[in-house]
């Protein structure tokens, strides 16, 4: 199955936003979507919520022979799965081009950079050693599959406890989760990467793009990043896409600063869920679904913004029915023009607006004005944003 | 005509069958086709069977092999089935990778043997954490005519009573395998699960051991495996529905079935040895 | 391999080299007659063949073809016995084909692909013997074969490695100092504008010294072009004179 | 469900399997009752093949489910957006959301000739009508009447920007009861064109206002009537510049 | 009712225990109906009488993912389950069929490549699927189902094949009818346990049955057996999963009367 084609016309207004400084979803530049981490009942589970992009990571482990080249080291092994899920154009069991650059970035930000320490994971040298395998599952694809992914996989690292093991002799004895408490495993630094989409010729770059935006720029940077400012990794890549040095620079500074806050919020994750499992009737990602009513409360919520009464429910009353002309209001006309004001007022009041304040706070304005979820911080759930992308 | 009505409307055809509670190949509905068994024909495995339910013929060999068993079950022999459907047995089977049919009914297998309905398992060990047996049986179908699965586990079982091991001990002190040739004897512990495959109709007619015709046209199968009167597993993927009476039926026809084959079984392998 | 050992007390790197010193490059080209452009380049002791054929009709799957452009199909592979360890795949592993996505994106940027629509240009990698650098001396293998094939480019992209033992910017690293441990930023760019069209980095160092790295190894990539580029002159005016000749 | 009496039954939730009773006259009378989607006869029943809401009207008897829907299957008749993948020979490849592209011929549209085509790039947009949409066939799509004549139908400036929503949304956009476009186009013309495969192509004055329309339009998906008025008064507001 | 009360208050905070409560109470009354439109409605089931013998909570969100024309993140008890729908889509050229559309079915497993086990599950969901779905009115088009391990809470089989069932209602495809799937184990003392949590099938069993029936006639469509046990044990624990899965398909009733609730009247 072929991926949706993109339109000239998306692909120029996306443009055309950036270069005017904002983007189709309403963030500015440098702005990320709402992150989500959760994590799951067994360890090493952890499902990260990127806007809407969607991505699952499991670590587990299993005793195996060292390589000859490495003897008293374990093994890390990183593994992307993409399946239709995520997007119809994917592939179940087949990684396509896409699937590979984020395979390896994963494993160049995770695994090259020795995160984990791999010596402690030795249990005899050039006998045993544990392998712990990281399968991560994309399950939406609305872009930046990268920054997702390694989220998850770090968290699922940070998250996962093995089995400990005693050595009776040259007897390896593996205890049983119930048997004795599991061990986590050495974590080094804190990796995670950064992706910028990056416009006319390499002049403009957005934060976390969308799906969209990813398609309709020249490339993008990625930068691997830990909340010691230190570069893990670094890829620029795209089809005929130019940077200058200095671009290069500026990224990195503002990558490095947002990588220092997403370290900090995956601890207060980890922290969270920890304190969650001591408490008991602990059930892991169920939390996690969230029913569609919310969706709907949310509106109530939007009402509630607004200042209206109370949602009443007998006036609720809908369309009775929805399907009669459908086409007609389009047919008649064609391309409708709604245009209820005379041309020469409705530019009057562009104009009115546009030269008020500095450009920023019109900006912001309307910002608030859509994202209407953003005010009410304590619903967890802002499922209008979501459908923006 | 009858043949223009076959190849027309196949489903047709056999409907106005159905309708006279009979079969074209003049089978009644929940008659069986006749079983044919033979133990012990290949010399070089240490255990076969060739079987033959209608056309359907199977052939299982067992070659036995001693391996280190696995960590977690360190007490546990291993039994490694594997049906072949070779593209000389049906014309809808293509040469290449194992078939959707073929792997299926190799997960078949497999599931009734993790789940102990063959043979205890523990019965394979020669010492724990160090040695045990692993019997690779190999099912090829030479003929598939339908209920493949029915004549699978025939054979399998048969097969099965027919295998004979050297008697092999572990010298512990010598951290030795010591295997004495000359004495073979028979595996013990082997369980008589038999396996009865229905088709199913849109109008609820049922009937037993469909040939692969009857397969295509029906719009669901199902699978009942009965040790004597213990139903240990029944395999319904989806398809049209059942009732409860149905099952009922079903399962009292399966029971009936594995009666008689157990008893078939039994004398073959007993004329096997007789031979010997 | 601890810092001390890859740079000594005088400043000088373990192969005798000093910190922004490049390893000497050596090239050939049209060394195939059957492919539309070669090249053999050495650097150090990485060597690299590189095979260029087209502009030609898309092959394969038709599917690939853009209406609007060529389509460049590079391949990257690593001969079996370029390493230490026998390698048992040369090409089709991840790492493979991550490089021949990358050397395609650099390429498509590189080459005028808007001239020849509808077609396909394929170029050919193959690491001989591997001592660090190998994706940058491909590029800049690929990029003399192109050149050799007479491709029409926007600009010639150069490449070239740089890392940091202690502190200290390093150009053009080897293997014993990439395997050490020590950082490798790789990076491409366009020398006439100075633009970057690939950049990667593996390890990790702090984010403060980018700058310095990142210039040491847009040096080396200045420097290696202006070298590369007298070959060329070499080779053409080679050329231009048998031609004349004849 | 079947005891019920028919007027508990209208304008309730069922889903695929549930059998559907009819209104009293019409099970009696003679007239032909039309079954629409999510509805299929099986021997005497009627029985509901989509989840969703059951919704009648009279003369000719009509019956059908509200459902929603993501993907578009294609019905003769509709107006769709699509996107030129390909040219082949003398018409061309539009992608609609459907399971198959569906084709667009060169002479499909206002005026043009064999000599005289449009000018179409790979990647344009098109607006145009279904004229064959079978399950058995590849779709076929005009810019024109059955006369020729132009009906608004056509290529899409470039300049505009398109969104899919779910093609619930859309009917909901199009009913005529439903004010939201209207009541948006009073605080900023734009032009808009709704496909009815879930893809909408809007153009306002600036790139920023065409986004911020978008995204209230695609933000409207399950808010009702009030709820958009809402909507629309504090769009309203905020252009007025409050 | 008192023991209900027990059950939920570990599970549930307050409001919604008064909400579930009442809602159980006054099912059918229209009002109610309408008021739990606006609360956040944990849909959540207990009716039979002992811990062991019911089905634990259900709870589903619908169209969760944005790219897929019908999807659905389905828990029962503590097993997740993600599923979804695309389609109807282009089939590959080799699985074109001229008369029905092809249904694909993948299963990822959470950890490792799929294997022969995932294939057996596969070939399950699909029969199933080819029943349930009305292959016939799409003719030579495909359907790709997915289904992801999320969490093993203990029933991985039978909460797939519910999560398709959810999946599939989501995404507006024409079905003939709906298929709910229960679980259920003989522990070593031949007692029958409905919809058994991990630790219950860890600490080993005699048999374990998966039963899932449609939603007209309660029929069985698809059976799936781990163990041997009599006939007369086997008759029960399918009886008593055929009454669990008229819970099931409450379930999807509610789910999808939360789905419309903004359009009903």
């Amino acid at each position: 199955m072929k991926e949706t084609p993109l339109s000239i016309c998306e692909k120029q207004c996306v443009i055309q936003a950036v270069k005017e400084g904002q983007r189709v979803d309403g963030r500015s530049l440098a702005e990320q979507r709402k992150t989500c981490i959760t994590f799951g009942t067994e360890w090493g589970c952890c499902q990260v919520l990127l806007g809407n992009t969607r991505v699952m990571a499991q670590v587990s482990c299993t005793i195996q022979v060292p390589k000859s080249s490495r003897a008293n080291e374990g093994m890390l092994f990183i593994n992307v799965e993409m399946s239709t899920m995520a997007a119809e154009h994917f592939e179940a069991g087949r990684l396509g081009q896409q699937g590979i650059e984020v395979n390896r970035l994963v494993e160049r930000c995770i695994k090259d950079s020795r995160c984990i320490d791999l010596e402690s994971l030795c249990i005899l040298v050039e006998e045993q050693a544990w392998e712990i395998r990281v399968d991560i599952h994309v399950l939406n694809h609305e872009g930046n599959l990268i920054d997702a992914a390694t989220l998850a996989a770090l968290g699922a690292l940070c998250h996962f406890r093995r089995p400990d093991v005693t050595l009776d002799g040259r007897e390896v004895i593996v205890h049983q989760l119930d048997e004795r408490d599991p061990v986590p495993l050495t974590i080094l630094h804190y990796p995670l990467t950064l992706s910028f989409a990056l416009f006319d010729q390499g002049k403009i770059y957005a934060l976390d793009p969308t799906n969209l935006e990813e398609r309709s720029a020249d490339g993008k940077l990625v930068l691997g990043l830990n909340a010691y400012r230190e570069l893990c990794t670094l890829q620029i890549s795209g089809d005929g896409v130019f940077i200058r040095k200095e671009a290069v620079l500026s990224c990195a500074n503002v990558a490095a600063s947002r990588a220092v806050e997403m370290v900090e919020m995956l601890k207060k994750c980890l922290a969270a869920d920890a304190a969650e499992r001591i408490k008991g009737k602990y059930d892991g990602l169920v939390s996690s679904v969230a029913l569609e009513a919310e969706r709907i409360t949310t509106q109530s919520q939007a009402t509630a913004y607004f200042k209206t009464p109370v949602h009443n429910l007998e006036e609720n009353a809908d369309e009775e029915s929805l399907s009669v002309p459908k086409t007609k209001l389009v047919k008649d006309q064609g391309i409708v023009t709604l245009e209820t004001k005379s041309d020469v007022s409705s530019s009057e009041s562009d104009i009115e607006m546009e030269p008020l304040p500095p450009a920023s706070v019109v900006k912001k304005r309307v910002y608030e004005e859509i994202d209407i979820g953003n005010d009410s911080e304590e619903e967890p759930v802002m499922l209008i944003t979501k459908e923006l992308t | 005509m009858a043949t223009d009505h076959k190849t027309l409307q196949p489903l047709e055809f056999y409907k106005t069958f159905l309708d006279r509670k009979s079969r074209p190949d003049g089978r009644n509905l929940l008659e069986f086709r006749k079983v044919t068994v033979n133990a012990g024909s290949i010399g070089t495995a240490d255990g076969s069977a060739i079987v033959k339910c209608g056309n359907t013929t199977v052939i299982c060999g067992i070659k036995a092999e001693i391996a280190a068993p696995g960590m977690d079950e360190p007490s546990k022999g291993f039994i490694i089935p594997n049906v072949t459907l070779p593209p000389l047995c049906s014309s809808k089977i293509k040469s290449g990778p194992p078939g959707e049919a073929a792997q299926s009914a190799t997960q078949f297998i497999a599931e009734l043997v993790a789940n102990n309905i063959i043979l205890d398992l523990h019965n394979l060990c020669i010492h724990s954490t160090k040695w045990a047996w692993v019997l690779h049986c190999d099912l090829v179908c030479i003929n598939l005519d339908g209920s493949l699965l029915d004549a699978c586990v025939i054979a399998l079982i048969t097969a099965l009573k027919n295998v004979t091991l050297p008697i092999v001990t572990y010298d512990e002190e010598l951290d030795k395998l010591i295997c004495d040739t000359d004495q073979k004897r028979p595996l013990e512990g082997i369980k008589q699960p038999v396996t009865s495959t229905f088709s199913l109709f849109e109008n609820g007619i049922l009937i037993s051991d469909p040939t692969s015709e009857e397969e295509q046209l029906a719009a669901g199968l199902t699978s009942i495996t009965m040790e004597g009167a213990l139903v240990t597993h029944m395999y319904k993927p989806g398809g049209c529905t059942l009732d409860e009476k149905q099952v009922k039926k079903l399962i009292q026809q399966s029971e009936l079935k594995a009666k008689e084959i157990v008893r078939l079984i039994e004398e073959v392998c007993l004329s096997s040895i007789a031979e010997r | 391999m601890s810092g001390t050992e890859l740079l000594s007390d005088q400043g000088l790197r373990i192969d005798g080299r000093k910190p922004n010193e490049l390893r000497r490059i050596r090239c050939s080209l049209g060394i195939f007659a059957q492919a539309d452009g070669s090249a053999y380049l050495e650097q150090g002791n990485t060597k690299v063949l590189a095979a260029v054929y087209g502009p030609h009709e898309i092959r394969g799957s038709k599917s690939k073809a853009l209406h609007d452009k060529a389509f460049v199909n590079c391949q990257y592979s690593t001969a079996t016995f370029s390493m230490g360890e026998r390698k048992r795949r040369p090409r089709g592993d991840r790492k493979s084909t991550e490089m021949s996505t990358h050397l395609e994106e650099t390429f498509a940027a590189a080459i005028r692909t808007e001239l020849y629509p509808r077609s396909q240009i394929d170029i050919f990698v193959e690491v001989l013997q591997a001592d660090g650098g190998n994706y940058t001396t491909c590029v800049n293998a690929a990029m003399m074969a192109l050149v050799d094939a007479g491709v029409p480019l926007k600009d010639t992209v150069v490449s070239c490695t740089a890392s940091l033992v202690k502190d200290t910017p390093l150009v053009d690293v080897n293997h014993v100092e990439q395997s050490g441990g020590s950082p490798e930023l790789v990076v491409s760019i366009l020398p006439h504008s100075g633009e970057i069209v690939y950049m990667s980095l593996t390890q990790r160092f702090h984010i403060d010294h980018l700058s310095k790295v990142l210039d040491t190894a847009i040096k080396g990539c200045k420097d290696i072009g202006v070298i590369l580029k007298e070959i060329m002159k070499g080779h053409l005016t080679k050329l231009d004179t048998s031609l004349q000749a004849s | 469900m079947a005891e019920k009496s028919f007027s508990t039954h209208v304008n309730q939730i069922y889903l695929p399997g549930d059998s559907v009773v009819l209104s009293k006259t019409d099970e009696n009378s003679n007239a032909k009752i039309v079954l629409g989607p999510g509805l299929r006869k099986y021997g005497k029943q009627i029985l509901v093949t989509k989840p969703g809401i059951l919704r009648t009207k009279s003369s000719p008897p009509t019956y059908w489910i509200d459902c929603h829907h993501r993907r578009y299957v294609p019905a003769r008749g509709d107006d769709v957006i699509g996107v030129v993948t390909n040219k082949v020979g003398e018409s061309y490849k539009v992608y609609i959301g459907s399971s198959e592209e569906a084709s667009l011929s060169s002479i499909a549209f206002p005026g043009a000739t064999k000599k005289n085509k449009p000018n179409i790039q790979i990647g344009d947009l098109v607006f145009a009508k279904l004229l064959i949409a079978s399950a058995d066939m590849e779709p076929e799509l005009v810019c024109v009447n059955s006369l020729g004549e132009n009906v608004g139908l056509g290529v899409l400036s470039t300049n505009g920007f398109l969104f899919t929503v779910p093609l619930h949304h859309i009917r909901k956009l199009l009913n005529p009861e439903c004010t939201l476009l209207k009541s948006l186009g009073k605080a900023l013309p734009f032009e808009i064109a709704v496909g009815m495969n879930g893809k909408i192509w809007i153009k306002a004055k600036s790139v920023k206002q065409t986004i911020t329309l978008a995204r209230a339009i695609s933000m409207s998906e399950h808010m009702n009537k009030e709820e958009m008025n809402q909507l629309c008064k504090k769009f309203i507001d905020r252009q007025a510049g409050f | 009712m008192v023991t209900n009360f027990a059950c939920l208050q570990t599970t549930l905070h307050n409001f919604v225990l008064f909400f579930t409560i009442t809602f159980l109470v006054q099912f059918k009354t229209h009002s109610y109906l309408c008021f739990i439109k606006i609360l956040k409605s944990s849909v959540t089931l207990f009716t039979m009488e002992t811990e062991q013998k019911s089905i634990r909570a259900l709870k589903c969100e619908q169209s969760v993912l944005s790219r897929a024309d019908g999807s659905v993140m389905f828990s029962q008890g503590n097993t997740v389950v993600m599923a979804s729908v695309y389609g109807p889509l282009e089939a590959k050229i080799q699985k074109e069929l001229s008369d029905r559309m092809y249904v694909e079915v993948n299963y990822k497993p959470k950890t490792g490549m799929p294997g022969v086990a995932e294939r057996g599950k596969e070939k399950l969901i699909k029969t199933t699927c080819n029943h349930i779905i009305l292959t016939n009115l799409h003719p030579r088009t495909a359907v790709c189902i997915t289904i992801q391990e999320m969490q093993d809470g203990g029933t991985l089989l039978s909460a797939s094949i519910n999560a398709v069932c959810l999946a599939l209602l989501d995404s507006g495809l024409p079905l003939q009818c709906l298929v709910a799937a229960v679980t259920c184990l003989v522990d070593k003392k031949d007692k029958i346990i409905l919809d058994p949590c991990i630790r219950t099938v860890k600490e080993g069993y005699k048999a374990m049955f998966t039963f899932a029936f449609d939603s007209q006639k309660y029929n069985l469509i698809l059976s799936h057996c781990e163990g041997q046990v009599p006939y007369q044990l086997f008759q029960e624990a399918m009886e008593l999963c055929q009454k669990a899965s008229h819970i099931i398909f409450d379930f999807y009733r509610q789910a999808v009367l939360r789905k419309f609730s903004k359009e009903l009247l």
